[in-house]
C-alpha cells in the first residue's frame, strides 16, 4: 500500500484555484518527482500535503490514516519531513540549534546520535555548527535545512527544489545525497525539482504539472524519453528562431 | 541588426556586494536601441540584482549607468520611470486593493501635470487629463487583452492575469526601456507562447526596447536578440541566443552539463 | 552625590521601562506583532499581586509567586481568545486591537478595584541603605536587582532550553519551525504568558516605587519608546533604551524647566528615529524584493 | 444588480454613475438641511459634533485608510487647529482670516511630522506620532500666557457676516457647509493622480517608486492632506465647545479618531461618516445606558472608554471591514439573495515570516 496517497485536492490563495484536482501517490522507500515550471502549483502540493494550506477538497492520507487539515507540526510529528523551497533554515541560530529545533516533535530521546548521523552526511556542516545559520552559504544552508528534516527521523521527506540556486556540481552532490537517503534511511521521498534532468534520474516515478493540474504521469525511464518532456523540461527541442509562424491576430478564446 | 546601433542603455563595470557575498562583480553591457535583451543564468546569479540597480532601488559599490547617454548612477528611485524605465517584479508587486484600472493608471503617474490644488477642485484639466489617461491605459487594455478584468481588484486575479496586468501597467508609463523580470514565471506553455507574441507587439507596434530576465530557454530564443548569460554575479558572455547557448562555459553553468 | 541620586533613581526608573519593553519585545520577536497594552497587563499584575498580598494576607513571595502563574494564564487565555484569530492580519489591525484591550483591561480594573491609588505592602519598603552619603532605597535596589535577575534568567532560556531556542526559531521562520514540529500555537501562548509574567513582576517591582492605579498602564507608552530607542527586536536593547530612558527623565525633571523630565522620553524617542530609526541595537532591516 | 452602458470616458469619472445614486444622495442632502427645523438646540449641537467628527475623519482616513500611514496622534492636529485659530481670534484677527491660516499651520506641521515617516514602517510611524502627540499636549499645557496652560482659554465668537457661530443653528449650517465640502474634495483627489498615488504607497511602496510616484512627497503630502482637514475640524470644534483647555485633546480623542475610521471602514469614504455617527453618538448611548444599569455597573471608571475598546476588538475580530464593509456584504447579500455563497469572505491560514534579514 502506498505510504502517501493524495486524492483530487484542490486548493486556493485567497480565490485563485492554486492546484485543481491533484491526486498522486508515494510508496515506501520510492522517489517521486514533481516537475513542472515555475508556479506550476508544485510546491502548493508539498505544502497542501503537509498541512502549511487547507485543501477546500480532497484528502490526503498518510500510511492508511487522513492527515488533511492536520496543522503542520502535527504532520511532521507522524514523521514528515519538509524542505521548504529557499531552505528557509534560522538565519538567527546556530547550525547546531537549527539541527537540535529539528528534533523538536521527538520526546526527549538522545539525539546526538542523530546529530552525527546529520555531520556524516553533511561534514561541511560540522565544521561550521557553531556558527548562524544565517551566515553559511546557499549549499550549506540547503544542506542545514536537509539535515534539520532528517533529525525528525521522517519516514517521507518533502523536497522542495533543492538544487535551487546551487552551482551544478553543488545540485550534482545534492541529489547524490538525496538518492542515498532512500538507500540508507529507507525513507520515501517526494522531490519537486525544475531541474527536470537531475529529478528524473535518481527518482523511480514521475508526475509533471502546469497550471495546477497534472498533465502526465509515468516511470521515470519513460518520462525521460517522452518527447513532450524532452521538449519542455530538457530543453532540447529544436525551434526556430525568429520567424515563426503566426497569425496576426492571435487566438482570442481563452 | 546591425551591432553598430545606438545603445539606449550603457552599464559599465557594475559591481554590488551584501555583507561580504559579492552579488554583482564587475557587470558591463548594453541594450540597444529596439532589441530585445535578456538575461539568463542560474538562480542566485544576481540576474534581479542587476534590475534592481538600473531602477535603482539599490547603489552599486561601483560601475556607472548611462541612459539615454543621461547618467543615472544616482538619479533617485522616483526619477527613474521619468527617465523613461519601468519595469516588472519577479513575483508581481501590484496594488492588490486597487482595480486593473486604477493600477494601469498609476502607471500614467508619470505624465502628471496637475497640481493638488486643481485636483481637490477636479477642475476641467484634470478631468481632461484623466480622460487621456483613460483613453491611453484603454489602448495597452486592448493591445494585452485586458478588457474582461477592467474593473476587477487585482488581488483577486489568477496568477497569470497579474503578471500582464503589470505588464501593462509599466506600459502606461510610456517607457523607452521595458525591464521584465521572469515574465514567464507561473504561465504555462501555453501562456508563455502568448507572452513571446506579445512581447513582439510591444517591441514592433509601441517601439519599446526590452530588456527581460528569464529562466524559459525557449522563449529567450524565440523573442530575443541578444543574451548575456551570467554566473555567480558575473557575466560569462553575450551573444545571438545560438551563439550564448553553445558558449562552453554557458553549458556548463547553466545548462549543467 | 546629587548625580549619584539621580543615577540610581534614574536606573530603577529605568529598569521598569525596561522591564515592560521586555515584555513588547518578547512578544514582537516571536509574532512580530506589537502589544500596546503591555503597560495595562503590568497594571493588572500589579493589581492582582496587591490581591493576594494585601487582600489575602499571603506572604509576599508567595503571592509573587501565585501572581506570576495567575498572570501567565492570563497571557495564554488571551492569546487563545483574542490574538490568534488576528494572525495575518495587517499589523495596524492588531495593533488597534491591543490598544482596545489596553482600555478594557482599564475598565474592568477600574470595575475591580475601584479607581483609587493603592499601596503594596512589599517587605523591603521603606528601608534605606547609606553608602558614602548616598542614600539608596531598598525599593530601587529591588528593582535593579530583579531586573538584573529576570534578565539573565531569559537569556539562559533563550540559550539553553530546548523550548526557548524552538520559540526563537518560530520568531525567524514560522513555517519552517512548523516544518520541524514545533507547535508554534502553543509556542506563541506561552510567549504570550511569559510575556505578561515579565510585566506582571515589574508591576510589583514597580509597586514601592509608585503607587497602583488603573492608569498606571501609561508607563508602557514610555516602555514602548525605551524599546524603539534601543532598538525593536532586542532583547538587551530594551534594558538599554530604558535605562536611558529612565536616568535622562531624571536629570531632565531636575535641571530643565517644569515636566519637561515628563515628555523627554519622547523627544528622545523623535531624535532617535530621526537620527537612527534602527535604534541603538538594529536589528532589522528593509524587506527585499 | 444595476449595469450602466458607459459610452464615454468622463462618465466614469464623475462622481455619480447613475442617477438613481444621485436621487439618494441629494434626499439625504435635502434632510441634512431641513433637519434642524424639527431638532431642539441640543440634538442640532450632537449633529455639529458628528460633522466635526467626519471632517476629522476625512483627514484619517485619507492617511491610514488610503495611504497605510498610522497616526495615533490625531488629537494634537485637532488641538493645533483649535488652539491656532483660538489664539488668532483671540488677537482681533477676523475669521476669515484666522481658520485659513490655522488650517495651514496645522497642514505645516503635518507635513514636518510626515517627514519621519519617509524613514519608517507603520508602527514606528505610529509610535512616533503618539511621541509627537504628547510633546504638543506638552506644549499646550505649559505655554501659559498663549494658551491658558491647565486652566484653558475661551474661544471668541466673532459675528459671522452678521451671525454668530456661537448659535447652534449657524454652526450646524457651517459646519454640514464645510463637511460637504471636504468630502467634494476628498473624493475629487481620490479620483486624481495623487489619491491614486497614495493607494500606490499604500500597496507598494517599492512598485510605487519604481512607476515614478515621489515616496516622500507622496507622504508629506498625505500628512499634510489630513492635518489640514483635522486642523478645520479642530476649528469648528472651537467655536463648538467655546472653551478650549488641554483634556479635550488627548490620546483618547486620537484613539477615537481610529476607532472613527475602523469601525466605519478603512478605505472608504462613507465610512467617514458612518465612523462619525457611531463615534458621535456612542457616548450618549452609553450614557443612557449608565441611567439603566444598576449603579454598581454604571458607575465604573472608565466605563466609557472600556466599551470604546471592546467595540474597537469586536470589529477588528469579527467584522474587519467595519460599518461600510458590513452594509456592502448585506447589499451583495441582497442582490444575488439565493446565489450568495458564504465561502467569499472565508479567511485562510496565515503563516508569519520574519523580514528581518541579516
Amino acid at each position: 500500500m502506498a505510504l502517501l496517497t493524495v486524492r483530487n485536492i484542490e486548493t486556493y490563495y485567497g480565490p485563485i484555484m492554486a492546484i485543481r484536482g491533484v491526486s498522486l501517490e508515494v510508496n515506501d522507500g520510492g522517489i517521486v518527482t514533481v516537475l513542472g515550471a515555475n508556479g506550476a502549483g508544485k510546491t502548493t502540493v508539498l505544502k497542501t500535503v503537509c498541512g502549511a494550506m487547507d485543501p477546500r477538497k480532497g484528502t490526503v492520507d498518510l500510511d492508511g490514516r487522513d492527515i488533511t487539515g492536520l496543522d503542520p507540526n502535527r504532520v511532521a510529528q507522524l514523521g514528515v519531513g519538509h524542505v521548504p523551497e529557499g531552505r528557509e533554515v534560522f538565519p538567527f541560530l546556530t547550525v547546531e540549534e537549527n539541527l537540535v529545533v529539528g528534533a523538536f516533535s521527538r520526546k526527549r530521546a538522545d539525539f546526538s546520535d542523530d546529530l552525527e548521523m546529520v555531520y556524516g552526511y553533511f561534514p561541511a556542516l560540522a565544521d561550521r555548527r557553531r556558527q548562524p545559520a544565517g551566515f553559511l552559504s546557499g549549499g550549506e544552508q540547503q544542506m542545514l535545512a536537509i539535515g534539520r528534516a532528517l533529525m525528525l527521523r521522517p519516514r517521507l521527506m518533502l523536497l522542495d527544489e533543492p538544487s535551487l540556486g546551487l552551482a551544478p556540481t553543488l545540485a550534482r552532490e545534492i541529489a547524490g545525497i538525496v538518492a542515498r537517503l532512500r538507500s540508507e534511511q529507507r525513507m520515501a521521498i517526494l522531490l519537486v525539482e525544475q531541474n527536470a534532468r537531475m529529478a528524473l534520474d535518481i527518482s523511480d516515478y514521475g508526475y509533471v504539472m502546469e497550471t495546477g493540474r497534472i498533465v502526465m504521469e509515468d516511470t521515470c525511464e519513460r518520462l525521460q524519453n517522452a518527447t513532450d518532456i524532452q521538449e519542455f523540461y530538457l530543453g532540447m527541442k529544436d525551434r526556430g528562431v525568429r520567424g515563426r509562424r503566426r497569425w496576426k491576430q492571435r487566438k482570442t478564446w481563452r | 541588426m546591425d551591432s553598430d546601433q545606438a545603445a539606449l542603455f550603457e552599464a559599465r563595470n557594475l559591481s554590488l556586494s551584501f555583507g561580504g557575498v559579492r552579488a554583482v562583480r564587475d557587470v558591463s553591457f548594453e541594450i540597444r536601441r529596439g532589441e530585445v535583451f535578456s538575461i539568463i543564468g542560474p538562480n542566485g546569479a544576481g540576474k534581479t540584482t542587476v534590475f534592481n540597480l538600473i531602477n535603482r532601488i539599490y547603489d552599486a559599490d561601483e560601475g556607472t549607468m548611462r541612459f539615454n547617454g543621461t547618467e543615472m548612477s544616482r538619479v533617485p528611485g522616483h526619477r527613474v520611470a521619468e527617465l523613461g524605465i519601468t519595469r516588472t517584479f519577479q513575483n508581481t508587486e501590484l496594488f492588490d486593493r486597487a482595480t486593473v484600472l486604477d493600477n494601469l493608471l498609476i502607471g500614467r503617474h508619470v505624465h502628471r501635470r496637475t497640481n493638488i490644488v486643481a485636483e481637490f477642485l477636479f477642475l476641467p484639466t484634470v478631468r481632461r487629463q484623466e480622460i487621456a489617461f483613460r483613453s491611453y491605459a484603454e489602448r495597452i487594455i486592448d493591445l494585452l487583452e485586458l478588457q474582461g478584468s477592467r474593473d476587477q481588484m487585482v488581488g483577486a486575479l489568477p496568477y497569470g492575469t497579474r503578471k500582464i496586468v503589470e505588464i501593462a501597467r509599466a506600459l502606461c508609463a510610456e517607457p523607452e526601456l521595458l525591464l521584465l523580470d521572469e515574465p514567464s514565471s507561473g504561465l504555462n506553455p501555453e501562456e508563455t507562447e502568448d507572452l513571446s507574441f506579445w512581447i513582439e507587439d510591444i517591441s514592433a507596434d509601441l517601439g519599446v526596447t526590452i530588456a527581460m530576465v528569464e529562466h524559459d530557454m525557449n522563449l529567450v530564443t524565440a523573442v530575443s536578440n541578444r543574451v548575456m548569460a551570467m554566473a555567480d554575479g558575473a557575466a560569462i558572455t553575450t551573444g545571438t541566443p545560438a551563439e550564448v547557448q553553445d558558449h562552453p562555459e554557458v553549458l556548463r553553468a547553466y545548462l549543467g552539463d | 552625590m546629587e548625580v549619584f541620586q539621580l543615577l540610581l533613581s534614574g536606573l530603577s526608573q529605568g529598569c521598569v521601562y525596561g522591564l515592560i519593553a521586555l515584555g513588547f519585545v518578547m512578544i514582537y520577536k516571536a509574532t512580530e506583532m506589537l502589544n500596546f497594552a503591555q503597560g495595562d497587563m503590568m497594571m493588572l499584575g500589579a493589581f492582582v499581586a496587591f490581591t493576594f498580598v494585601n487582600l489575602a494576607g499571603l506572604p509576599f513571595f508567595v503571592g509573587f509567586l501565585i501572581t506570576l502563574v495567575v498572570m501567565v494564564g492570563f497571557g495564554m487565555g488571551l492569546e487563545r481568545t483574542v490574538i490568534r484569530p488576528m494572525i495575518g492580519e495587517p499589523p495596524f489591525a492588531v495593533l488597534m486591537l491591543t490598544i482596545g484591550l489596553g482600555f478594557i483591561l482599564r475598565a474592568v480594573a477600574g470595575a475591580i478595584w475601584g479607581s483609587g491609588t493603592r499601596t503594596l505592602d512589599v517587605p523591603f519598603a521603606g528601608r534605606v541603605l547609606e553608602v558614602g552619603g548616598v542614600v539608596l532605597g531598598y525599593e530601587n535596589l529591588v528593582v535593579i536587582g530583579g531586573t538584573a535577575l529576570l534578565c539573565i534568567g531569559l537569556w539562559a532560556f533563550f540559550r539553553y532550553s530546548r523550548i526557548g531556542i524552538a520559540m526563537q526559531a518560530a520568531s525567524q521562520n514560522q513555517l519552517a519551525a512548523y516544518y520541524c514540529g514545533v507547535p508554534v500555537k502553543r509556542v506563541t501562548s506561552l510567549v504570550w504568558g511569559i510575556s505578561a509574567a515579565i510585566s506582571a513582576a515589574a508591576g510589583v517591582l514597580v509597586a514601592p516605587v509608585m503607587l497602583i492605579d488603573p492608569m498606571m498602564g501609561f508607563l508602557g507608552i514610555k516602555a514602548f519608546a525605551a524599546a524603539i530607542v534601543g532598538g525593536f527586536g532586542s532583547l538587551p536593547g530594551a534594558i538599554v533604551g530604558g535605562l536611558l530612558i529612565g536616568v535622562v527623565e531624571q536629570f531632565a525633571g531636575l535641571y530643565l524647566p517644569a515636566g519637561l523630565g515628563e515628555v523627554s522620553a519622547f523627544v528622545i524617542l523623535l531624535v532617535m528615529l530621526m537620527a537612527r530609526p534602527q535604534g541603538i541595537f538594529a536589528s532589522m532591516q528593509q524587506k527585499k524584493v | 444588480m444595476r449595469f450602466v452602458l458607459t459610452t464615454h470616458y468622463g462618465q466614469d469619472v464623475n462622481l455619480f454613475r447613475h442617477n438613481g445614486q444621485r436621487f439618494w444622495y441629494a434626499l439625504l442632502a435635502v434632510s441634512v438641511v431641513v433637519a434642524p427645523l424639527f431638532l431642539s438646540t441640543f440634538y442640532v449641537g450632537e449633529l455639529v459634533l458628528v460633522f466635526i467628527w467626519a471632517i476629522a475623519g476625512i483627514g484619517l482616513m485619507l492617511l491610514v485608510g488610503y495611504t497605510g500611514l498610522v497616526s495615533l496622534g490625531h488629537a494634537a492636529f485637532l488641538a493645533l487647529g483649535a488652539y491656532c485659530h483660538a489664539v488668532l481670534l483671540g488677537y482681533g484677527v477676523p475669521f476669515a482670516v484666522s481658520a485659513p491660516v490655522a488650517v495651514a499651520f496645522t497642514a505645516l506641521v503635518g507635513a514636518l511630522v510626515g517627514i519621519p515617516a519617509l524613514r519608517m514602517t507603520g508602527v514606528y510611524l505610529a509610535i512616533a506620532t503618539l511621541a509627537f502627540e504628547r510633546i504638543v499636549a506638552y506644549g499646550i499645557e505649559h505655554w501659559e500666557p498663549v494658551t491658558g496652560g491647565l486652566r484653558g482659554m475661551s474661544v471668541p465668537q466673532p459675528d459671522f457676516f452678521g451671525v454668530s457661530l456661537a448659535d447652534s443653528y449657524v454652526l450646524y449650517y457651517v459646519s454640514l457647509g464645510v463637511l460637504a465640502a471636504g468630502l467634494f474634495a476628498a473624493a475629487n483627489l481620490l479620483r486624481s493622480p495623487t489619491g491614486r498615488a497614495f493607494v500606490a504607497v499604500r500597496d507598494s511602496e517599492i512598485s510605487a517608486e519604481s512607476m515614478g510616484v515621489h515616496l516622500a512627497r507622496t507622504k508629506t503630502t498625505a500628512f499634510a492632506v489630513s492635518a489640514a482637514f483635522t486642523g478645520l475640524a479642530g476649528v469648528l470644534l472651537a467655536h463648538r465647545i467655546g472653551y478650549l483647555a488641554p483634556d479635550a485633546f488627548t490620546v483618547q480623542t486620537s484613539i477615537q479618531l481610529l476607532l472613527l475610521v475602523v469601525v466605519g471602514g478603512l478605505g472608504s469614504l462613507h465610512g467617514v461618516v458612518f465612523g462619525a455617527i457611531f463615534v458621535g453618538y456612542l457616548p450618549q448611548v452609553i450614557a443612557l445606558a449608565r441611567d439603566v444599569l444598576p449603579s454598581a455597573v454604571g458607575q465604573i471608571p472608565g466605563l466609557e472608554l472600556g466599551i470604546f475598546g471592546l467595540i474597537l476588538a469586536l470589529f477588528l475580530v469579527f467584522e474587519p471591514l467595519g460599518l461600510y464593509g458590513r452594509w456592502l456584504k448585506i447589499r451583495s447579500w441582497l442582490s444575488l439573495f439565493p446565489l450568495y455563497r458564504k465561502a467569499t469572505h472565508k479567511r485562510q491560514k496565515a503563516y508569519l515570516r520574519t523580514e528581518r534579514v541579516q
